[in-house]
């Protein structure tokens, strides 16, 4: 039995129980209005549901305790993203319990909001868009976030009952330039998914997928099927683009291109395939066509225009032909300006031309935000609103105000006095704060929907908690205002009858299946998939004109942030806490610039600047990093917030303030960058909220790499020294104790001795983990001041390394309590706080533990958290905090614990069927929700079991192992494809 | 104080007699024998084993004996009485033991076994050119002011009439004649004295890194520096009440050597063999609780790892355990007699020490303790070396020798 | 040594136990002031959590810890100079050795608190304390911190008590030249000694094994002491010469605060026919030595960092001489070895304002040699990843002005109250020369 | 019985009361007890006493001491039976340190009764018969006659060149 069926078990073997797997009388089971009778205090009820952080929309299940959600993880059964979640979706929950969500509708009268009563605030709003119906057509408009197709159908037919076109569906991150070159290219008018995990070699000219881009954690596990080292076999990964995030920290090769020279690039390869008589099944005229078209793109041009070193480039163009399946990704989330476009365009035509095919490519499993309006439809909008053509605008969980760059008329067409503005958000944004009616729907784990991460495939919702606000379900508003009558009872029911209609379903049970599993959709593995049926028959007109790549100035670029997203996380404690990967700076926005370009203003890390562009300007600290070219300044997007909540607003700059608001008319999206823009000191500086510090390992033994090269030659010779670079495995059992090495005795263990195995090759440094930690162990928010301080609390942290060799290349290392069988943090304390317990844990007891520290001081990984105040949870953050796990009071160290918790429930279960506790049934929460299966926990002492196994693996090593604390964490060396 | 000294006429008596010399002879002639039979027998290495452990051990005594006259005479401690004079005999074993060191540079094959192995780029400092020279220099250092100080000494207790040989006269230089010279050499005797305790600091602690702990390269003690001149000055004042219980033996109380006398520097001599066993507990400890194998094997494989944890244990209660138990008792230490056997023992389980230092180095997997008849007769050698050198030198300057008379109490 | 008859002396040490004058109970009042600050900052502290301090995640030992090794080593010497001089009869120590032995005793109730002050939960501190209790919940002996319970303990009773016994004579002096309630208060105190010869003999010989047991338990105390950091595996911290090192720096250390007290005291009570120049100067002398010994432990740590090739342990002593507390290796270096050889100049070592000047860099160079120690050791150790630095915060500083108000209005009061002379032992050593 | 009369002499040099210690007896005096200042060897030699049995008390409390120690450390320790740092439960080496410590405390506590006991402290009856000069400069010796020998007795201290204190 894995890890995943036993998930499977927990996961939704209660809801089962709960409906009693009876087709009649499941109405009001799975939502918890009333006390429902599968509520067992002590006892945690899984309810399946569907993420709703991003338009990927993963699946997950929420773990409920006596009526609230206290954790969510990713549904297993789910195809998307195989029961992983990321960073985002872990802290879905603190959008529910924010202490600044709103409880009651708020009314705008001449002295700012005052609280109504939502019957009140929806009969307003009723009689608001009927009056406005009546006087004529398009007098209501609704603008929404990308959203479930049962509701879409809802908001059309209420629109058409006002008389009024259908909503307009904002994202910020609308792919209008991704669209444009798969509609050209594959003759697909939207967003075709891309079957990574079949790649033996990857090309991506910026699109950072796995942080944002369309389903980073789908493509997180699919780029690790193709990328993690098996055997002497790992795929590779190319990224051409002026900077890395995340994505590219996880590249092989980062070709560092001039700002805004991605097309150029692409193109030149297209022009590279030709000149070596790719693409002969190309019709001969497109094929004239291109080559006349990438004339301008030799390569001496387009070395000149990037930058980039020919060795680099000739490295590219030769694994890139002679990949047997290779893959290109275009440009990132918000490129959709006329670089973005060109990369877009031609990395399509470069799979086209090395796989005529497509096989890679899955026009069946469409993603969802393709559903989002060009950028031009939303700016149309706005100017409408302003003209007054509508009386009132309903706005659905969008903050267009924040999340559009300067002179975009939002703003101004929300204050125009004769439009009556209605925000459904749950928070007081920059664009609710406009509004002069904010009606709150209740948020997707309170409510019922659907919603398809994949066209092919249908999620549900469903509430897997009581309701902690009045606050309606969206679709039920809608069924309430947008209709004379309700032409069903509920929107719950409107859902079923809509899945029936459509024949996804038959009957009740299925219906109840479905809700139980999480949604309609094949196991995964079994997805079935189609490549794009179409060819191009004719050169894309936008590749007409030859791409201008910009003047070489200080160039500016936003990237969507893998914690906020668009900014929509901001308000979340945890995503504020948790560092950003590169800088590992927290609750700040840093604008990151290479060294050299630091040097020559005379700036240093933590220096203030003023970035100032034709549109605006904005302070923030400078980063010094090498994984950004010398010509740029990149900034993360998401911070900056005027409103929104204590946790987002007055922290941070936002960086989309400084851009142009002018769309790119050959697809109607913008960028999310710029050529030229002036950085000049403040000649102030503030203490970054870093929780790192040196950014090198100074040749320590914590991350090791080998290269692909050394592993093919076989596993190397034994470590037999005593020194950090010759000692060897010592395992956390008696066979790892040496009589010539240990002073000590080794001790047994009974039955179990808890380990974990890090594979840094898989390990991709999202930060998932950290996020399941903050939300299952009930770690404390300390925020920025204590952060400066050096008071953060994680548990588990993804400690980033510079490579000393190469300092543009970034390593990750999760971090967490190494559980040794030798701690040394043990024997120090005083009262036995922190000692070894019979299963191998180190355990740490908070009421025994009188704040000596030196546990701390004396841990050579310093992975120790102390409790130096009373942290709080502000109400009703409360009501999220796990009841299995204690809060710790001032005073107290603690650490990571394995999540013994989870060890005792598993035991508990063992015990009832008096049985040993099996393979994978301990899983923490970091290992659980690892994308792409970097963690494996298990028990030592079991001789096959998989961590038992891994440890064989000659890559397998302990974090300065020579120090014989025999750490029970067991890494994996790094793979590199060469040093 | 020693200026209230009154000058001495050595007297014929007081000199060793030649029967001493004949034994010295005879004692050192053996080990020379077994020595150069180890050479040529099959286990050179043995030989030189042994001839490093006895350098280092007798080489220490005489340094440790000094140091008392010198330390003692530096903070003017008023009780030491004839005893300062007869440590300061034992300078006479320096130039021995300089020709000693010389000759280890004959068996740097046998007696450094980082030569054949990679030290990682501590070649800088293990390398022979530079271990030697920086070695020697230290040595003629530490027994250059050891004679200087005892030459001044020496100025002041010739008095008057300085009848003698040539090295007499030329050691003596001008003898003070009036108050003001006495005063200056008086002042040179203070300096060359505190020179002499910190050169003897300095340089012990290089000899014990150089020639102790280097021989596993990759192990290292702060403390082992420390460690190894406290234990120098352990055996020095052993000698030391050896040489003193002799005397006092020989020539009863004319010797001039009271109980008093006996009974501190006994009490000093105990005071050593605590802080020695506490430098030796210091360092386990810490190596104990760090559990760091870089420190710890090189503890495991002498202390629990036979054939040396029998030889760790005899070691502990020889220099440790007996002396303790035994000098907690004060009239012991007045019993001349039993405090020749006492100090004798703690000598040999210094010896025995060394051994366990060096041995595992120098004897990869030793099956059995590398112990037999030439390290015993080497050990004799050397001892023969010493009673010739005592006797020499208090042959030449019987003013190292306690005045006849009366004791003053 | 000295000249004075025994009435010289008597009188010269009772003088001091005149009704003192207004100036002293304001130096008095402005010291409580002090200690009543301290105590504030650490009821703040209590209330809010310890997170008021400047510590962190990795330098979680900050001045508290810092001002404990401090005032520890303070501790020492007192004992040092009663009990080892005593052996080595050394009668320079006679007229200083009471104020030294006070000066302990009160050291080590300061060294005492910060300990607690540190505690997350001082609340909690009885955890420590080896009390049967009904479910077994013992102290772990294993720790250095309860080796530290352990040795502190021991010595601030056996000091105290080496303190009183050493006092009972001159008690006994006080009572018979007194009338009165203090005639009534010393002749209690004083257990009713009348200097019976079978005192004496007894006495003589317990102060005799009383000064032979202190000397042992001095250089464990420090050598425990040291150990909070050297059982540790900490690089800068994890090395086996620190029980001497520290047992030499304590010694150095109280040796400077006795000259930093002695000098004033000289002064004020007119004790310079007691506390000559010749004493101060052989304090002085012994501080070249200790100085010495401090000097070599500091060049053989960087020489066996450099030997072993160990980079780690190289690291953090190259970072020590070079990163942000570099500062704090220089002014140890600087004031606890090249400054105190001015010593060797016979000039210096018997010049007061030189003597003065000299303990009082002393003690400010042993605080930072602790702080380079405590905080340098962590701050840069194994995981360049947690490499953090520490500065002391408000509250620190008001408890660390807490603990040296403390001491002096201890000692303010005992010198006042007390005979802070032995007159006994001067009246000896008047004997010997005579 | 005849009842007796306690005597002082009072004397400023230690040798001098030591002398007359000596010479009392043969002038048919009983020396009752000899007051000083300071520990005073002559005085002591005089009265020809033995060593002072404080340190059979020293010694008992130390070895006490010295197992007392050893004894907490390793009850407590099987008590938990708890591993830590991987260090075996009962570890000599360490543990060492607690017993020295408390070998020093016994051996104090030892000490300390042992000084109470021997010289019988405190004693504030014995004031009765005692000149508090005896703190300052003098070495006062007290001696007892049978009554009417009171005369003899000053004389012979004034003779020795001491003052005279008679107590009733």
């Amino acid at each position: 039995m894995n890890r995943r069926t036993f998930l499977k078990l927990a996961g939704l073997g209660s809801v089962s129980f709960a409906a009693g797997c009876s087709p009649e009388s499941p109405k009001y089971l799975y939502s918890l209005v009333q006390a429902p009778e599968d509520m067992v205090t002590g006892k945690a009820t899984w309810y399946a549901s569907t993420c709703r952080e991003c338009p990927a929309g993963c699946g997950i299940i929420a773990k409920n305790r006596e009526g609230r959600v206290v954790k969510v993880e990713g549904n297993p059964l789910h195809p998307l993203n195989r029961g992983k979640l990321c960073m985002r979706g872990q802290a879905a929950l603190q959008a529910v319990y924010n202490p600044d969500r709103l409880k009651t509708p708020l009314l705008k009268e001449k002295d700012g909001f005052v609280p109504i009563g939502f019957d009140r605030a929806q009969a307003l709003l009723k009689t608001k868009v009927w009056e406005a119906a009546r006087r004529g057509a398009d007098r209501v408009r609704l603008m929404t976030e990308v959203v479930g197709e049962s509701q879409m159908e809802i908001f059309r037919a209420a629109l058409k009952n006002w008389n009024s076109s259908p909503p307009v569906v904002f994202e910020p991150f609308a792919y209008e330039a991704l669209k444009v070159a798969n509609r050209e290219v594959f003759g697909v008018d939207g967003l075709v998914s891309y079957r990574l995990d079949q790649a033996d070699m990857l090309l991506a000219f910026g699109a950072e997928f796995l942080e944002t881009w369309l389903s980073p954690v789908e493509y997180a596990w699919k780029f690790k099927a193709m990328h993690a080292a098996r055997g002497p076999e790992k795929g590779l990964f190319f990224l051409v683009s002026p900077f890395q995030t995340l994505t590219g920290a996880n590249a092989d090769h980062w070709l560092a291109c001039a700002p805004g020279t991605e097309a150029v690039v692409a193109l030149g390869l297209v022009r590279q395939l030709l000149d070596i008589r790719r693409g002969k099944h190309l019709p001969p005229d497109l094929r004239e066509a291109l080559e006349k078209a990438t004339e301008p793109y030799q390569q001496e041009a387009v070395l000149k225009l990037s930058g980039i070193p020919l060795a680099q480039y000739e490295q590219l163009v030769v694994r890139l032909t002679e990949a047997r399946r290779p893959l290109v990704l275009g440009a990132g989330s918000g490129q959709s300006d006329a670089n973005g476009l060109a990369a877009n365009i031609a990395s399509n035509l470069l799979n086209l031309l090395l796989d005529p095919e497509l096989s890679l490519i899955d026009a069946a499993n469409r993603h969802r935000v393709e559903t989002a309006a060009r950028r031009a439809e939303v700016l149309d909008l706005f100017k409408a609103l302003f003209s007054g053509q509508s009386d009132v605008l309903i706005l659905n969980n969008v903050n267009p105000v924040f999340n559009l760059p300067p002179e975009n008329g939002a703003k101004a067409a929300l204050e125009a006095s004769n439009l009556f503005v209605v925000s459904l958000s749950d928070f007081i944004d920059e664009t609710s704060l406009l509004a002069d009616l904010i009606l709150p729907g209740s948020l997707p784990l309170e409510t019922w929907d659907d919603y398809s991460g994949w066209s092919s495939l249908v999620s549900t919702l469903q509430p897997a908690m009581g309701k902690i606000t009045e606050a309606p379900h969206i679709g039920d508003l809608f069924l309430d205002v947008g209709f004379e009558t309700r032409p069903v009872p509920d929107y719950k029911t409107y859902i079923a009858e809509r899945l029936r209609k459509t024949g996804r379903i038959r009957n009740e049970l299925e219906w109840v299946r479905t809700l139980q599993q999480g949604g309609l959709f094949p196991a995964a593995g079994q997805v079935t998939s189609a490549s794009p049926a179409t060819r191009p028959q004719r050169l894309p007109r936008e590749l007409a004109s030859p791409y201008e790549s910009p003047p070489a100035g200080l160039a500016f670029a936003v990237a969507p942030s893998v914690r906020f997203f668009d900014g929509r996380g901001a308000n979340k404690p945890w995503l504020c806490e948790i560092p950003d990967p590169i800088s590992r700076v927290a609750w700040q926005s840093p604008v990151m610039i290479h060294p050299a370009t630091a040097k020559s203003k005379g700036l240093r890390t933590a220096d203030v600047v003023r970035v100032t562009s034709r549109w605006g300007s904005l302070e923030a600290p400078v980063y010094a990093t090498e994984v950004v070219h010398p010509g740029l300044v990149l900034m993360a997007a998401g911070q900056g917030h005027t409103a929104y909540g204590r946790y987002a607003k007055d922290h941070g700059a936002n960086p989309l303030g400084l851009l142009p608001s002018a769309v790119e008319p050959a697809c109607g999206g913008t960028g999310c960058g710029l050529p030229d823009i002036t950085l000049e000191a403040t000649g102030r500086s503030v203490e970054l909220a870093h929780t790192d510090g040196s950014r090198i390992q100074h040749g320590r033994a914590f991350i090791l790499t080998t290269t692909l090269a050394d592993l093919q030659k076989g596993p190397p010779p034994a470590r037999a020294g005593l020194t950090m670079g010759d000692f060897p495995l010592t395992l956390p059992l008696p066979e790892g104790y040496d009589p010539k090495r240990d002073f000590y005795p080794p001790h047994d263990h009974d039955h179990y001795r808890w380990a974990m195995v890090v594979d840094l090759d898989r390990c991709i440094g999202c930060g998932a983990c950290a996020a399941a930690c903050y939300a299952e162990n009930n770690l404390g928010i300390v925020g920025e001041k204590r952060i400066v301080q050096g008071r953060e609390m994680a548990w588990l942290e993804i400690v980033r390394y510079h490579d000393e060799r190469r300092m543009e290349r970034v390593m990750f290392l999760p971090m967490l309590c190494q559980h040794c069988d030798n701690a040394p943090c043990e024997s120090v304390c005083p009262v036995y706080a922190p000692h070894h317990s019979s299963e191998g844990l180190n355990n740490q007891i908070y009421n025994r533990c009188i704040g000596t520290r030196f546990c701390s001081q004396n841990c050579p990984y310093k992975v120790r958290r102390f409790n130096w105040f009373d942290w709080e949870w502000p109400e009703p953050m409360n009501l999220q905090l796990n009841p299995d796990v204690t809060v710790r009071s001032k005073g107290v160290m603690e650490k990571c614990s394995f999540c013994i918790q989870r060890i005792k429930e598993a035991r508990t279960w063992a015990k009832n069927e008096n049985r040993p506790i099996r393979e994978g049934e301990v899983t923490p929460a970091c290992v659980q929700t690892c994308p792409t299966d970097a963690l494996v926990f298990g028990n030592l002492m079991d001789k096959d079991s998989r961590v038992r196994r891994l440890c064989d693996d000659p890559r397998a090593y302990q974090a300065m192992g020579y120090l014989n604390t025999k750490p029970a964490v067991i890494y994996l060396k790094k793979v590199l494809h060469e040093v | 104080m020693n200026t209230t000294m009154p000058p001495v006429q050595p007297g014929r008596n007081a000199a060793p007699q030649r029967s001493l010399f004949t034994l010295g002879a005879v004692l050192a002639a053996a080990g020379l024998a077994a020595f150069l039979a180890g050479l040529l027998g099959p286990h050179p290495q043995r030989a030189w084993q042994a001839f490093l452990i006895n350098f280092l051990l007798w080489s220490a005594m005489a340094q440790g004996a000094v140091l008392f006259s010198a330390v003692t005479h530096t903070v003017k401690a008023r009780w030491t009485g004839p005893l300062s004079g007869l440590a300061g005999a034992f300078a006479g074993f320096f130039p021995v033991s300089l020709a000693c060191f010389l000759i280890l540079l004959i068996g740097k094959n046998h007696l450094f076994p980082w030569l054949h192995e990679d030290l990682h780029g501590k070649e800088i400092w293990l390398n022979i050119p530079f271990l030697f020279t920086r070695d020697g220099i230290g040595f003629l250092i530490l027994y250059g002011t050891g004679w200087a100080y005892l030459s001044q000494d020496l100025k002041l207790k010739f008095g008057t009439s300085a009848a003698g040989g040539g090295l007499r006269r030329m050691l003596a230089g001008r003898i003070p004649q009036s108050d003001t010279d006495i005063q200056r050499v008086q002042r040179r005797k203070n300096l060359w004295g505190g020179l002499y305790c910190f050169a003897f600091a300095l340089v012990l602690s290089l000899i014990g890194f150089d020639l102790v702990m280097s021989m596993d390269p990759h192990w290292v003690s702060t403390l082992f520096g420390a460690y190894h001149f406290v234990k120098a000055f352990y055996v020095g004042l052993g000698a030391l009440i050896i040489l003193a219980a002799i005397v006092h033996l020989r020539r009863g109380r004319s010797a001039g050597i009271a109980a008093a006398h006996f009974h501190d520097v006994g009490k000093l001599f105990f005071a050593f063999c605590l802080l020695w066993a506490d430098f030796f507990y210091v360092q386990l400890t810490v190596i104990w609780y760090g559990n760091i194998p870089e420190e710890t094997s090189y503890v495991i494989l002498r202390t629990v790892t036979p054939p040396w944890d029998a030889l760790a244990w005899v070691v502990f209660i020889v220099c440790f355990i007996i002396p303790f138990v035994v000098l907690i008792n004060r009239r012991i230490k007045t019993m001349p007699g039993a405090m020749i056997a006492l100090c004798s023992i703690v000598i040999l389980g210094i010896w025995l020490e060394h051994l366990l230092l060096l041995g595992p180095a120098l004897n990869h997997a030793a099956a059995e303790l590398p112990l037999g008849v030439t390290d015993g007769l080497v050990f004799v050698g050397f001892l023969g070396l010493m009673v010739l050198a005592l006797a020499y030198t208090l042959k030449t300057f019987p003013e190292f020798l306690p005045p006849g008379g009366e004791a003053p109490r | 040594m000295t000249d004075l008859t025994y009435a010289q002396i008597d009188e010269t040490v009772l003088n001091t136990l005149e009704r003192p004058r207004p100036r002293y109970w304001v130096f008095v009042a402005l010291m409580l002031c002090g200690v009543l600050l301290g105590a504030g900052a650490w009821a703040y502290q209590i209330f809010v959590g310890i997170g008021v301090g400047g510590q962190d995640i990795p330098v979680a030992w900050g001045t508290y810890l810092i001002n404990f090794v401090f005032w520890v080593g303070i501790a020492h010497s007192g004992t040092l100079i009663s009990a080892i001089l005593h052996l080595f009869r050394a009668g320079w120590r006679n007229p200083i050795a009471r104020a030294a032995e006070t000066m302990t005793v009160f050291a080590v109730c300061c060294a005492g608190l910060f300990p607690f002050i540190h505690l997350g939960r001082a609340w909690q501190v009885y955890f420590m304390l080896p009390l049967p209790n009904q479910r077994l919940l013992w102290p772990n002996f294993l720790s250095p911190l309860m080796f530290d319970v352990v040795a502190i303990s021991t010595y601030l009773t056996v000091s105290s008590l080496f303190w009183y016994t050493g006092l009972v004579p001159d008690l006994a002096v006080v009572r018979d030249r007194s009338t009165g309630l203090r005639h009534k208060i010393f002749r209690v105190l004083s257990l009713g000694w009348s200097g019976a010869h079978h005192q004496w003999l007894n006495y003589s010989r317990g102060y005799l094994f009383f000064a032979a047991l202190a000397t042992p338990l001095v250089i464990s105390v420090h050598s425990v002491v040291s150990w909070d950091f050297a059982l540790g595996v900490v690089p800068g911290w994890h090395t086996t010469i620190f029980a001497p090192y520290f047992v030499a720096g304590a010694i150095h250390s109280g040796l400077a605060m006795v000259l930093t007290l002695m000098i004033p005291l000289r002064r004020i009570f007119r004790y310079e026919a007691i506390i000559t120049l010749n004493v101060l100067e052989n304090v002085a002398k012994t501080m070249i030595l200790t100085g010495l010994i401090v000097g070599l432990a500091y060049g053989t740590e960087y020489f066996i960092a450099w030997y072993s090739h160990n980079a780690v342990e190289w690291e953090s002593f190259r970072w020590r001489a070079m990163g942000e507390y570099a500062y704090g290796l220089y002014f140890m270096i600087l004031c606890n070895v090249l400054i105190p050889s001015l010593f060797l100049l016979k000039a210096v070592r018997r010049s007061v304002p030189w003597l003065f000047a000299i303990s009082l860099a002393v003690n400010f160079g042993m605080w930072w040699e602790r702080f380079v120690i405590i905080v340098g050791g962590v701050a840069h150790d194994f995981a360049p990843h947690a490499w953090g630095l520490y500065a002391p915060s408000l509250v620190e500083y008001c408890i660390m002005v807490g603990s040296f108000s403390l001491f002096f209005f201890l000692f303010l009061l005992f010198c006042k109250h007390m005979p802070s002379v032995s007159m006994t032992e001067m009246k000896e050593t008047a004997h010997h020369a005579g | 019985m005849p009842a007796e009369t306690c005597i002082m002499g009072l004397f400023k040099d230690d040798g001098k009361a030591a002398k007359v210690i000596l010479d009392l007896p043969a002038a048919g005096f009983s020396f009752r007890r000899a007051h000083s200042p300071i520990p005073s060897h002559r005085i002591l030699e005089a009265l020809k006493l033995r060593k002072g049995r404080v340190g059979w008390f020293t010694l008992t409390g130390g070895i006490i001491g010295f197992f007392a120690g050893f004894a907490l450390a390793i009850f407590t320790s099987v008590q938990w039976n708890l591993i830590v740092s991987g260090k075996p439960i009962v570890s000599l080496i360490p543990f060492f340190i607690v017993g020295f410590e408390f070998t020093i405390l016994f051996s104090v506590f030892g000490n300390v009764i042992g000084l109470l006991v021997c010289s019988r402290l405190p004693d504030y009856g014995g004031l009765a018969s005692y000149d508090p000069r005896c703190s300052g400069e003098h070495f006062g010796v007290l001696a007892a006659c049978e009554a009417g020998r009171e005369g003899e007795l000053m004389d012979f201290f004034q003779k020795k060149g001491g003052e005279v204190k008679v107590f009733a």
